[in-house]
């Protein structure tokens, strides 16, 4: 696996939720950090992390949404969500923060086609 | 009324116990009585002395030791759940032979019939897990 | 009457197990990853008259989802109010 | 709440899955050593845990067969599945340990009728 | 050609999540949770030619399910059939 | 081949680290390397050596450091998902003003940058999740 390939890192948890969605930020920015390309794909309730309202939660919780905004801060513009997951939370696009990009059905697929390093959290 | 909580989640990888801790200040702050707090399942992480969050969060362990040093709450953990995932008390360490021991007072491990107990004597038992 | 309190997802198998417990008069408070369900008012929950739903408010504004549920006019009650219905119900179960 | 009611344990995960499954039953066998008359809700997943020809998993991985067998020892005979839950799961009473019964949608919902101690695991 | 790693229940999110995944031509190794697939052999994963799909034989058979799988004639590997999976696909995913 | 593996569940709590454990044999035996396995999320517990299991289960630590010990094979866990665990090793504990510790040798706390330098090193990276 080499530095030049997309490096694709899967968010599928929701914030204030599990340390999943944290940890999976993370492991995006540690992978920008050694020089790869990063692409991130928000799956299921994984593009809850995106919703641009999003505060701390109770007194303690670290709220996720800086991580979000550090992203661009390295190289990660890539922000796809596909648009059966806006569909099934029924969630619209207005709600997410910018620069968020749509995927239809056989753009997730093609995704997976291509070989490249793939971190699934 | 007498109300006393399940907590079946861990720190950091479950919102249970956040909601948990909510909730029992909110119990106490209308005035009822918290009878206990019984750690169970992964909730048993809650009594951990190791727990080193980062700085700007909240450490949970305090946070429960805290709410039994202002208000006398019992904090009881199964200690068949915890002696699995790594809870052990000086008392255990050296039963087992372990060199080290990660929860002390005001957290107590006790058996699973003080989790029947506690039902048997609130008003409200509230499960929190997630 | 029972409370019952569901903190997953409105797909989860929880969220489905909820649903065969609930009786006529019941009350279903929806906290932590429970109160998405505020983004589609289509969802069973929203649609039943047979029990009462609540959404926790603290987790729903956590989430930025506090605007959504207005639009909806979904009902929220604060961590006061769990309590209060917590009071009002002599049993409650948790689903997650 | 007193000893003379149905205390109802649930029992919602599968078998090697967490300890979920093993903690729900100690729970069940304690509430019924402490003098409760228990009555056990496989829902879901759950009711793999009455697979007869279950095994140990993998070395030193417990099975929780033989604590399902031992239920009876500590008067623990009520042992209910939905009809919903073997249907969706596709699988047969014939499959289950003996003495399981099946419930109807409306005696499940009963269940959560009746003013009782209730643990679901 | 990717090895896709399932390890929940058919009926849960993250089994849906594969779906979205899988390529023609990819593998489909389902273990520990997701071994329940085999009680169900209308499930999408069985009736569809354009992967393949295998069951971690020492799981299905821990939750004994083992006779079943045989009956629908699903196709099992053993722990040294997963390893032989992983080394013909380069790339692997776990969806959990 | 050269393998890696990723766990993310702790023992007892998930039954990840039980198939990594047996996958790691596996490939041994079909005379693959194993380049490392790296413990992140919950994965963290396996580490712990207050882990008491009963004695008839199996203690997924030891069973890790056996792994070292015959084939040397590295167990590297992620340092900031360990400490909010609450799981220490020794010099961290010293930072950190506790008075015990719960990791030590083989396995090591390390940074999440190693998980990166891991998939690169390795022809394949597998992930043991529930």
């Amino acid at each position: 696996m080499h530095a030049s390939e997309d490096f694709l890192v899967i968010i599928r948890h929701a914030p204030h939720n599990a340390s999943w969605l944290r940890e999976g930020l993370d492991a995006a920015l540690v992978a920008a950090a050694f020089g790869q390309s990063v692409r991130l794909l928000f799956m299921g309730e994984g593009a809850l992390a995106l919703c641009k309202a999003q505060q701390a939660g109770a007194p303690g919780q670290k709220a996720s949404l800086p991580t979000i905004d550090m992203l661009e801060m390295y190289d990660i513009d890539q922000l796809n969500v596909p648009v059966r997951t806006l569909d099934e939370l029924n969630i619209g696009l207005e709600s997410l923060v910018d620069g968020v990009s749509t995927l239809t059905d056989a753009q997730v697929n093609a995704l997976f086609s291509q070989n490249r390093p793939i971190l699934n959290f | 009324m007498d109300y006393g909580l399940l907590v079946m989640g861990a720190p950091y990888s479950d919102p249970a116990p956040h909601s948990a801790l909510r909730f029992a200040e909110a119990v106490l702050a209308r005035g009822h009585r918290l009878t206990g707090v019984f750690f169970y399942h992964d909730g048993v992480h809650n009594a951990s002395s190791l727990m080193t969050p980062p700085q700007d969060e909240l450490n949970l362990r305090k946070a429960w030791k805290a709410l039994n040093e202002r208000h006398g709450v019992p904090l009881d953990v199964c200690i068949a759940a915890a002696l699995r995932r790594g809870i052990v008390s000086e008392a255990e360490a050296a039963r087992h032979g372990h060199s080290a021991y990660n929860l002390e007072a005001p957290f107590e491990l006790t058996g699973l019939g003080q989790l029947l107990t506690l039902q048997q004597r609130c008003d409200r038992l509230i499960t929190f897990a997630s | 009457m029972t409370l019952h309190i569901l903190t997953t997802a409105p797909n989860s198998d929880p969220a489905r197990q909820v649903e065969q417990a609930l009786n006529a008069g019941d009350t279903l408070l929806l906290i932590e990853a429970a109160v998405t369900a505020a983004l589609d008012p289509q969802l069973n929950c929203w649609t039943q008259p047979a029990y009462t739903v609540w959404l926790l408010e603290e987790d729903l504004v956590a989430r930025g989802l506090g605007n959504i549920a207005k639009k909806h006019r979904l009902a929220t009650v604060n961590m006061d109010g769990f309590v209060a219905l917590t009071e009002q119900h002599e049993q409650s179960v948790t689903w997650y």
